[in-house]
């Protein structure tokens, strides 16, 4: 029983955290569907799994490496077709929380995943919105799990392809977005939560070993701490066991390209 | 009613320079080996359709094929860019490649209108976002009842749909399971349906409400089996992980790109030839 | 999740006066065992909805507890009328009934965008057709991008929706199949959903892509064996015709109607009760 | 083998005869159903019967009795649905004839079945529209199924349900329908057609032994009868044969019951 961990492992755990037992989850791959299953085979044994692929309650014994593998199927109640995922189940508001990814987001959560640089002539082209734009709308609750850096962490996007807050305050229910919105994003430094009024995302809780500072220098606009903000609970033991012996199942499932997840 | 030809011949009979094609298959049952083959007879010009590009399209585009992609989201799944699409985009290689940018849920919603026969689909997304500034087609739409404005965007019409399903029988009836993604409303927006499958069987022994297409909405069907590979099909073969990531870096560079595709699709006759040259331990059992 | 309780119970919490409750069932798996329920525990004033009213809601329509109906086709199939809601619409027997009246394709569509979570839906239909006239919620709507003139129409969203299926596992997960109708979407488009099921099984055992409502959109389920009597159940038991065609007689004149209902079905404790009077010879076996 | 049939034998037969070999067939039950299952066992082996309450393809061994029996679920290539039925199957445009029945209709092959009288205060009050409005104009034809007599034969409906040729001429193109409408009715009198100009219904086609009078005397308003009108090809022995073992063979099944299809 060791207590050392990496900053992915309590990114990871703080992530899969957020999810109740019982609550129905839409899972986007890689770090979103690591920590969803990871909740699913620690506290929340219930948890429901909502792949946009299609299946509904998903128990995948290893991680999958793709949105469509085939051990969702298998494990699933059911698996629907994909337009039925997005018409009944996320659009008709079935969907508790959804787990995403980002490459670029901003004070208010808005992520970009589709460019870096100008549209037209980008200087980086990403694989774009996929599931993201209407799971930031119609699930109820979002939470993003994205690794920190000031590349993510932008001033100002680019490119708006999922919506947080918007502009902020009242911005997002006003244009008429009747999901709750980003009530979390999890990265490897710390926890952020947004302010009750202004809604900007600020540091809720820090995880152990890393300071302020680093987190500052790691956010590309000025970043405020909650007054209350606090240590995160590091990993307990059990959750470290569970998600290594997870990664361990889907590398030997895998082989080495089990990694890329 | 559904001919069964080869697949050579169902490419060069349904699918046109020029022509809108729209190739299914989320994440499973992808329909490599007719991407192969469109890419073997030169087609031109193609304004591709699919929502997740994948390794299909980075190889359409990279070979030439394509000058318009309508997606959702365009990445190698698990791994990372596809970058012939990036090639494409960022520095118009091998041509440049116009794009109609949509969300997962829009492109669904726009293949459920096709199939329905609908001009429109009506969904609540895009809020707040960038997508209605660079793509004049979501626009938006008033509820005649609550007031309530909503997006509106084109229903997907392909000229042909192309999927790989599992098993079809004697008449062409055929049927897929597991992942069935969106492959359904594709085949029924499309004016030609042209389907490949894993094996031809007597009878398709399919449950009551199972995935089947018709016989008589289908153009033709050819038996390809690993057709999908290296996607996987559901019962049969398992996805090639190690394929995806490989492609990584055959696709990374034009020139090893080139080489690659020279070596592996121009010039093998078809789709068996190229599983021999991937070593695909099981093409001796499928093919003889 | 799903909870498994008694039928009685189910209505008594799930169903309240003045609710607008939606069973469905296209002429198989119809819920009668819940409509009984729904008679013998005297609800009032529900606005049902149904494509195919058939002899449930002609049932609960004579019965008095009835304010509006929302259908698409009203009769006693392979019979001929509907002789109570002849007599509710016709003369306000027991009571007025407001109609509602769509077509099959609207009111199918009209669920789907219920469980889609839109407030209305888009068809073609009814052009030059009177029900416009009758019906001012049949609207028109404009395509943005071909300038079409379409059919829209309100979604429907009812309060409870109740069907009957085959199977429900432990946890409260359901299994229909064979004709499965609009079941589904009258499910997730509804607030509440009371399901009875034929049996209660350890686990469904389902086809990949099968018709399966997972526990948590259920609220309540409840085992009732030849629950959808005298219509079927595939796999179960085969449709009463010969009931089909003896409600003829019992419905056309109101005393003889009154009569079978108090002896049935207000004067019965349970559905047991009800197929026990029936004189169905399998109700030792399902029942002990 | 007797030359000898009924009214109702012709009927069908004569229904029966429209529907080709191969083609796609909605199928409304009663007579419909009938006329459709006769082809299939008959000349059209390879026709194709939808039925709206989602079986594709169904191949009854008998008469259905009602528009979801068992029967044909068992038989179909596969089971939809009722909304994908109606929205890809026959919005879709994959439907080539629809056969209906009606309680009236005029001159243009509109069709009532909703009311007789006013709708507010029906004098009776018919069953509604059910699956007829759209498969009137989604279906590539329509075939009309129906006995002649004044009461369904009439000069002015007292609603129209489903549309035939509306006011006739291209009133029904210009209002955007994009099916050919329909293409027949078939009595136990006679056959009629559109006109090719007017649209209206005209006698094409008089069953043998039926006079022009009788059609006549049982049309409500004052029937026309084409140029080329001539007899209907009696039913053949082997056609007689197929469609009486049918009927008995669903008599034998559904008991007495059976009558009603």
């Amino acid at each position: 029983m060791s207590s050392s961990f990496t900053a992915d492992e309590i990114m990871t755990i703080a992530a899969s955290r957020m999810l109740r037992n019982g609550a129905v989850c839409f899972v986007g791959i890689g770090l979103p569907s690591t920590a969803a299953n990871l909740a699913r085979l620690t506290h929340a044994p219930d948890a429901v799994l909502v792949y946009e692929s299609g299946p509904i309650g998903a128990k995948p014994p290893v991680l999958p490496l793709s949105i469509g593998d085939g051990n969702l199927a298998e494990t699933a109640d059911t698996v629907v077709s994909t337009p039925e995922i997005f018409r009944y189940w996320l659009q008709g508001g079935r969907i508790d929380v959804g787990f995403l990814g980002a490459a670029q987001l901003d004070r208010f959560a808005n992520i970009n995943t589709t460019v870096v640089g100008t549209y037209d002539k980008p200087k980086v082209r990403l694989p774009g919105a996929g599931g993201a734009p209407e799971i930031s709308s119609s699930a109820k609750e979002v939470v993003i799990i994205v690794k920190q850096s000031k590349r993510t962490f932008v001033e100002k996007l680019d490119f708006v392809t999922s919506v947080g807050f918007l502009h902020g305050g009242d911005s997002r229910e006003c244009a008429g977005l009747t999901g709750k919105g980003p009530v979390a994003i999890i990265t490897d430094l710390c926890i952020l939560h947004p302010d009750p009024v202004t809604r900007e995302m600020k540091v809720a809780s820090i995880h152990p070993r890393v300071s302020r500072d680093t987190i500052s220098t790691n956010t590309g606009w000025s970043i405020q701490f909650a007054d209350s903000c606090t240590e995160t609970e590091p990993p307990s033991p059990q959750e470290l066991q569970v998600l290594r012996d997870l990664k361990a199942r889907t590398a030997a499932a895998h082989g080495a390209q089990g990694e890329a997840a | 009613m559904a001919e069964w030809v080869s697949l050579a011949e169902a490419i060069a009979a349904g699918v046109r320079d020029g022509d809108t094609v729209a190739m299914e298959g989320f994440t499973h049952l992808i329909p490599f080996a007719a991407g192969h083959e469109i890419i073997r007879q030169k087609r031109r010009d193609l304004s591709l359709i699919r929502m997740t590009p994948d390794l299909i399209y980075d190889q359409l585009i990279g070979a030439g094929c394509a000058k318009k992609l309508t997606f959702s989201w365009g990445g190698n799944p698990g791994v990372g860019s596809l970058h012939r699409f990036r090639d494409a985009v960022e520095n118009d290689w091998p041509a440049p490649l116009e794009i109609e940018e949509r969300s997962h849920s829009d492109l669904a919603n726009a293949y459920v209108t096709g199939a329905a026969n609908l001009p429109f689909a009506v969904l609540r997304g895009y809020t707040g976002s960038d997508f209605a500034r660079v793509n004049d087609r979501i626009r938006s739409i008033t509820c005649p009842f609550t007031g309530e404005v909503l997006a509106a965007t084109p229903s997907v019409r392909p000229d042909v749909a192309i999927i790989h399903a599992q098993k079809a029988d004697w008449k062409g009836n055929v049927l897929l399971w597991g992942i069935i993604g969106v492959q359904k409303e594709a085949v029924l927006a499309a004016k030609t349906a042209i389907i490949t499958v894993e094996e031809r069987v007597r009878s398709l022994d399919a449950a009551p409400n199972a995935c089947v297409l018709p016989s008589w909405v289908v153009t033709a069907v050819c038996e390809v089996p690993r057709g999908a590979s290296p996607s996987y099909a559901h019962g049969y073969y398992e996805r090639d992980n190690l394929f995806y990531r490989t492609w990584d870096q055959i696709s990374r560079e034009r020139d090893r790109f080139m080489c690659w595709l020279n070596q592996h699709v121009l010039e093998t006759r078809d789709f068996s030839e190229y599983l021999k040259l991937q070593g695909d331990p099981h093409v001796q059992a499928v093919y003889q």
